[in-house]
């Protein structure tokens, strides 16, 4: 156990320099999100732009400040796995929804 | 001991189906509460995945219109509407929370007892200033007339997944401002540092309570990404 | 007695009680004779395969029962064999599948030829509307009904004067002419069932469902609510007609249209403005 | 040290890595070579009191117990209005008390308890707690505190939901789904105060079990003892492991969707509830999805199912093992079946929604990916019997309870064929199939599995064994009789019976089901009424059952082979046994007994020929 502290430490330590970086980057990449609405994209841009900012963002934040980087890939990859799941979940949602938002229109709005 | 420690290990994936075949644990090195919080944290990320989804469902299914985000969140300063400016405050408050708690895990493993409080206590300001944000968000838009049942500017469902999301979000932070407050006394106390037993628990008292005070605060700011992405910005 | 003699009398059992049940289908009556032989064959291929494993269950339990000493086998693994079962179960599966996706995409793809025909739902009854001479029915919206427009009918809808309205819960169809049912549900989720046409779907308030058949043989069916819907739902029954092509036209000639029905109650309500003009 | 890496290091070679081959060459030392400890000893609080040694008790073994009775009493309830529901459908006039509201108030809590409080819990709460710690070498959970609060947070579970019982209005009546929008609307029973009790005490359940199961998951994971890898686990752990995977990962849609539907309730927000007239009169909601629930709730409730059933899986595999006196078939192919379910099953979720209204297109996905874990169903039922293939089979009670588990699963199993295949389970659906089905997979055939693994674990957890004679007279008595129930029970859903009817009606079809309906109504009080041969059985055989000893089974695993039976807090005494191979050394080739225990040092055993697989 104390080596293993040890070499925590050892790693720890030498990053600070590494933690400063990366909150620098998560305030820029905000800023960069926050421009997104201020210059009013719209369509395809603002949505990827929204996505690309967001999915860096949460990189950032889970690979150094939650250490992801630095673990194992054991405990990476249980974690990371079970995301397709969520991933399926939220395809079939999508296409669940706009199959709603068709009946409705058809049926209660446009007709025929 | 020694062929045991993490650098004698292979690394990569080779390491990883050696951890996975290998006796007694199989994420080396990482501690039984590190561990559970991440483990928790995965549970904790499908919470939110259905919150969002459902949210998804909710906004793309309603044929009533889905109010405009930049105009109802903005903020008038000096007359002049400015979109999203409260938001994107709340954003950097909590990034910069993320950020000093980051470091307090750092100085916790330096133990660096003086640094590691001062900036877990930072951090806990940090959060509470966000939760004071999100107060008066959702003073300024009741004030405005929008519940979880209705709401003035279209969809029903604005004012329903508003709520809900960013209140189940904000009991996040604020269960983890009151442990971040009570990990800043037991810092400063030094019970990081004699290993004092818990008072529940029994057990005794490791800096590496701080990483995983660190990884959940973190998580909460994870999570303020997502909302922020698809509920203020989509 | 040995307890292989009782399981082998389950499996002779099953297999005696599914040969003379007196409980089978329903003589079908509509087109989806195509759902009844997939579940037959989903029958011969599963019941083999219960029969078989059984069977060999209780082979082992006959020769292999205890015996101080007796010569076991040490075999922790045998890939090929693992490798046998693991394709023949594929292709089991696939033999089930295949037909059932066939099927399946016949059932949600309706004919251009077929006749609408919206089914309303609620706590516990159902009504009908079918479209009038137009063939297509007008958009409606549960928010909308009133005592006055009972199907909650967009007024605004050219489409929706001709329909025809049934507020009873007895539907006339015709034979061999394929039927969209479209349902819609004023308050929860009911389902439109009728065991002999074998199709079924939910009606979900919020939403419009639909599917098909074909009815093929004239008679009265019934029609039970298959989704719960409340404490009244094992009641929540009703009628299906299906006759042929001029006893149908006769029936529909004597329904109201939706522009009746408005026609209808402007005169009451003159009449009642009439009668007050009288007492003043 | 090197050499420890650079071995290729499979998992079963692992598990038998020294054969005959090398003994040549090496000392006894070197081939009983282990690892050493990667973790201190960990550190235990023992109770001192009464309070904390029974009550608040932090031994997972006690707290096993407690979850397990529990349980069971929870599925005595189940049990009773299952007799209810039963004895309406078949004798209506019998019982005139019962009103429709009451028949469905009966179903709702049947279904819920049956499924979340009795089944799950038992399984993970009660075997997972008991079981975990000893068979992978653990001294206890890795939180033993946080699993104390686990079990008391299921207590209060539990005690919301019978307080339910007792509340204006009775409990909910929604059936176990609890689909809104009609489970918070008037017209369903317990439409206030009952379905709120509902929707709390199950969000307690999933705060409560998130607890315990944080803790199953890391103390396989990560408190292994020395010498245990994940591939010489015993296919217990690996069905409870895999199951609380599952659970941790789909317990929080159930949380949404309770939160969410208690949200509609209270305050009127509209997230399932679109625009609604009822009863003439337009409500406050507007522009919500039911179907949304549904997807939720399912997303939460195929995983469940696997919940309850892969425990049943891994268990069934051991118990088989031992009694057959043969290693289990195909271990490795077991656990990636186990694990193969347990990744697809959240890919399968809207096959229970075929007629639901969904996006018609979703039928060719669910049906694929349902038909698609058939296969490694199929593959573990294969194994099963083939274990038994050249075996020498004990018959006792135990056994029994395994070949009846095997006959009512393969039986729900191809019925689940029936009902996944999408053309098949349109007609099938929301009928009396679906039912039988069910209850034959993961009401049955689990519970075959349960009680067998009481007659199982028994000894171990008191010292004394069960009556044998008890015992087959139980089998019998339950597996016959339910056997019985839902067998026939099929054919009604072929004549087309809707499910959840209140009164079976007078259409002329269904007249002939009046007989098959009395007919199950009577084998299901027999059924019921034989649980107390059980219940009579574990209580006499507490305190005159004949003194068990120690491994009265001659079973390989760990949990046989603690310094006291039953085992004492802290499960190992002074040290931690050490782990030389997987748990399924039976008759061994060259092995003086039919049995090598897990602690079997290879140079013990030098004439075996264990077998590298």
């Amino acid at each position: 156990m104390d080596e293993i502290q040890k070499k925590k430490q050892a790693t720890s330590t030498h990053k600070l320099g590494v933690y400063l970086w990366i909150w620098g980057l998560l305030f820029v990449l905000s800023f960069f999100s926050y421009l997104v609405d201020w210059f009013q994209f719209q369509g395809l841009l603002r949505h990827s732009l929204i996505l690309i900012f967001m999915f860096l963002k949460a990189g950032l934040i889970m690979a150094f400040f939650m250490h992801l980087y630095w673990e194992r890939y054991a405990l990476v990859s249980v974690l990371l796995w079970p995301m397709t799941a969520v991933v399926g979940f939220i395809v079939l949602m999508a296409a669940e929804a706009k199959y709603t938002v068709f009946t409705r229109l058809l049926y209660f709005f446009i007709g025929g | 001991m020694s062929d045991n420690s993490l650098n004698n290990l292979p690394g990569g994936f080779k390491g990883m189906s050696h951890d996975m075949g290998s006796d007694q644990t199989a994420f080396k090195g990482a501690q039984w509460g590190k561990v559970m919080m991440w483990i928790f944290l995965l549970s904790d990320t499908f919470i939110f995945s259905c919150f969002l989804i459902s949210y998804m469902k909710g906004r793309t299914s309603t044929v009533v219109d889905w109010p405009n985000t930049s105009e109802v969140f903005s903020l008038h300063v000096g007359g002049v509407p400015v979109p999203l400016l409260l938001i994107a405050i709340m954003t950097f408050v909590l990034i910069t929370s993320s950020g000093t708690m980051a470091l307090a895990v750092k100085y916790g493993y330096e133990r660096n007892r003086k640094m590691c409080g001062w900036l877990i206590l930072a951090t806990a300001i940090g959060g509470l200033t966000f939760v004071g944000m999100q107060v008066f968000e959702w003073s300024k838009l009741i004030h405005e007339g929008v519940r979880p049942w209705e709401n003035p500017f279209g969809a029903k469902q604005f004012g329903s997944f508003f709520f809900m999301i960013t209140g189940f979000h904000g009991t996040h932070v604020s269960i983890g401002v009151i442990f971040l407050f009570i990990y800043a006394r037991k810092v400063f106390r030094g019970d990081f540092d004699n290993a004092k037993r818990g008072f529940f628990t029994t057990m005794k008292s490791d800096y590496v309570a701080i990483e995983i005070l660190g990884l959940y605060w973190h998580f909460v700011d994870l999570v303020w990404v997502f909302i922020f992405a698809f509920f203020y910005l989509w | 007695m040995h307890p292989g003699i009782i399981f082998l009398g389950v499996v002779v059992g099953s297999v005696l009680f599914h040969i003379f049940t007196p409980w089978w289908w329903t003589d079908i009556a509509s087109n989806w004779g195509a759902m009844d032989d997939t579940i037959n064959l989903t029958f011969w291929i599963g019941g083999g395969v219960f029969i078989l494993v059984c069977l060999f269950m209780v082979y082992c339990i006959f020769m292999f029962s205890y015996k101080e000493g007796r010569k076991v086998e040490y075999k922790p693994e045998d890939h090929k064999l693992e490798k046998i079962l693991t394709i023949a179960t594929t292709v089991g599966v696939i033999a089930l599948l295949a037909p059932g996706l066939i099927v399946y995409n016949n059932y949600i793809n309706t004919p251009k030829n077929a006749l609408q025909v919206e089914v309303n739902a609620w706590q516990w009854g159902w009504q009908y509307r079918l479209p009038g001479e137009d063939g297509i029915l007008g958009t409606a919206q549960v928010a909308k009904i009133t005592d006055d427009n009972p199907f909650g009918i967009n007024l605004d809808d050219p489409n929706g004067k001709d329909d025809i309205l049934i507020e009873d819960d007895v539907l006339h169809l015709k034979t061999d002419r394929p039927v969209k049912i479209l349902l819609r549900s004023l308050d929860v989720l009911h389902n439109y069932y009728v065991p002999q046409f074998r199709a079924k779907m939910d009606a979900i308030p919020g939403i419009i469902t639909y599917y098909w058949f074909e009815p093929n043989k004239i008679g009265e069916y019934e029609v039970l609510c298959a989704e719960y819907c409340g404490v009244g739902h094992y009641a929540m029954r009703a009628k299906v007609i299906v006759e042929s092509e001029g006893n149908y036209e006769n029936w529909i000639k004597e329904q109201e249209t939706f522009s009746d029905l408005i026609a209808k109650q402007e005169s009451n309500e003159s009449k009642l403005t009439l009668v007050a003009k009288s007492n003043d | 040290m090197s050499d420890e890496y650079n071995q290729k290091n499979t998992p079963l070679e692992a598990q038998s890595s020294e054969t005959m081959t090398d003994i040549s060459g090496t000392t006894s030392k070197d081939i009983d070579y282990v690892r050493p400890a990667e973790l201190p000893e960990q550190d235990l609080y023992h109770g001192h009191s009464f309070i904390t040694k029974w009550v608040f008790c932090q031994d997972a073994k006690v707290i096993g117990v407690q979850y397990f009775l529990t349980a069971v009493f929870t599925g005595i309830v189940g049990l009773v209005l299952s007799w209810l529901m039963r004895l309406q459908l078949g004798y209506p006039d019998l019982v005139p008390f019962i009103t429709a509201e009451h028949y469905y108030q009966f179903v709702t809590m049947h279904g819920m308890i049956m499924v979340v409080y009795f089944l799950t819990a038992l399984f993970l709460g009660g075997f997972g707690n008991y079981l975990i710690p000893l068979m992978v070498g653990a001294r206890d959970m890795v939180f033993p505190y946080v699993n104390m609060v686990s079990f008391w947070m299921f207590f209060i579970a539990v005690c919301v939901l019978m307080a339910s019982f007792f509340v204006p209005g009775g409990p909910t009546g929604a059936g176990w789904t609890l689909y809104p929008p009609q489970a918070i609307l008037p017209g369903t029973p317990g439409s206030n105060m009952g379905i709120i009790l509902m929707l709390a005490s199950l969000s307690l359940f999933v705060i409560g079990f998130t607890m315990g199961g944080l803790n199953y998951i890391i103390t396989i994971l990560q408190a292994r003892t020395r010498g245990m890898t994940l591939m010489r686990m015993p296919l217990t752990i690996w069905g409870i492991f895999t199951a609380t995977a599952l659970a941790m990962l789909a317990f929080p849609a159930l949380l949404v969707s309770c939160i969410m539907m208690t949200l509609d309730k209270m305050l009127e927000t509209s997230f399932f509830m679109p625009a609604i007239i009822q009863a003439g009169e337009v409500l406050d909601y507007g522009g919500g999805s039911p179907v949304l629930f549904q997807h939720l709730f399912w997303f939460f409730g195929h995983p469940e199912v696997y919940i309850v059933a892969l425990p049943a899986f891994g268990i069934v595999s051991d118990l088989i093992s031992v009694h057959a006196r043969k290693n289990i078939f195909g271990y490795r192919m077991m656990v990636w079946a186990i694990v193969g379910i347990g990744g697809l099953s959240f890919f399968v979720w809207a096959h229970h929604m075929y007629v639901s209204g969904m996006n018609p297109w979703f039928g060719f996905f669910f049906a694929t990916t349902t038909l698609i874990i058939a296969v490694p169903t199929a593959l573990k039922v294969y194994n099963w019997i083939i274990t038994l293939f050249r075996a020498n089979i004990r018959m006792n009670t135990v056994m029994l309870f395994c070949l009846g588990f095997i006959v009512t699963f393969v039986n729900g199993g191809i019925t689940g064929i029936f009902l996944g295949n999408v053309a098949v389970d349109i007609p099938l659906s929301d009928t009396y199939f679906v039912i039988a089905h069910f209850h034959m997979v993961m009401g049955v055939a689990p519970l075959m599995v349960i009680m067998g693994a009481v007659y199982h674990w028994f000894p171990l957890v008191t010292g004394r064994m069960l009556s044998e004679k008890l015992g087959k007279w139980h089998f019998w008595f339950t597996f016959l009789g339910a056997y019985s129930i839902y067998f026939p029970m099929h054919y009604l859903g072929f004549i087309g019976v809707p499910r959840r009817y209140f009164e079976m009606y007078d259409s002329p079809y269904v007249a002939s089901a009046t007989g098959m309906n009395e007919f199950i109504t009577v084998a299901a009080l027999i059924v019921g009424f034989a649980q107390f041969i059980f219940i009579y059985n574990i209580v006499t055989s507490l305190s005159i059952g004949k003194p068990a000893g120690k491994n009265p089974w001659k079973a390989n695993s760990l949990e046989w082979l603690t310094p006291e039976v039953p085992p004492a807090h802290g499960n190992w005494g002074e040290k931690l046994p050490v782990i030389h191979r997987w748990p399924y050394d039976f008759n061994v080739p060259g092995a003086k007994e039919d049995y090598i225990t897990q602690t079997t040092p290879p140079s013990e055993v030098m004439s075996a020929e264990v077998e590298k697989t």
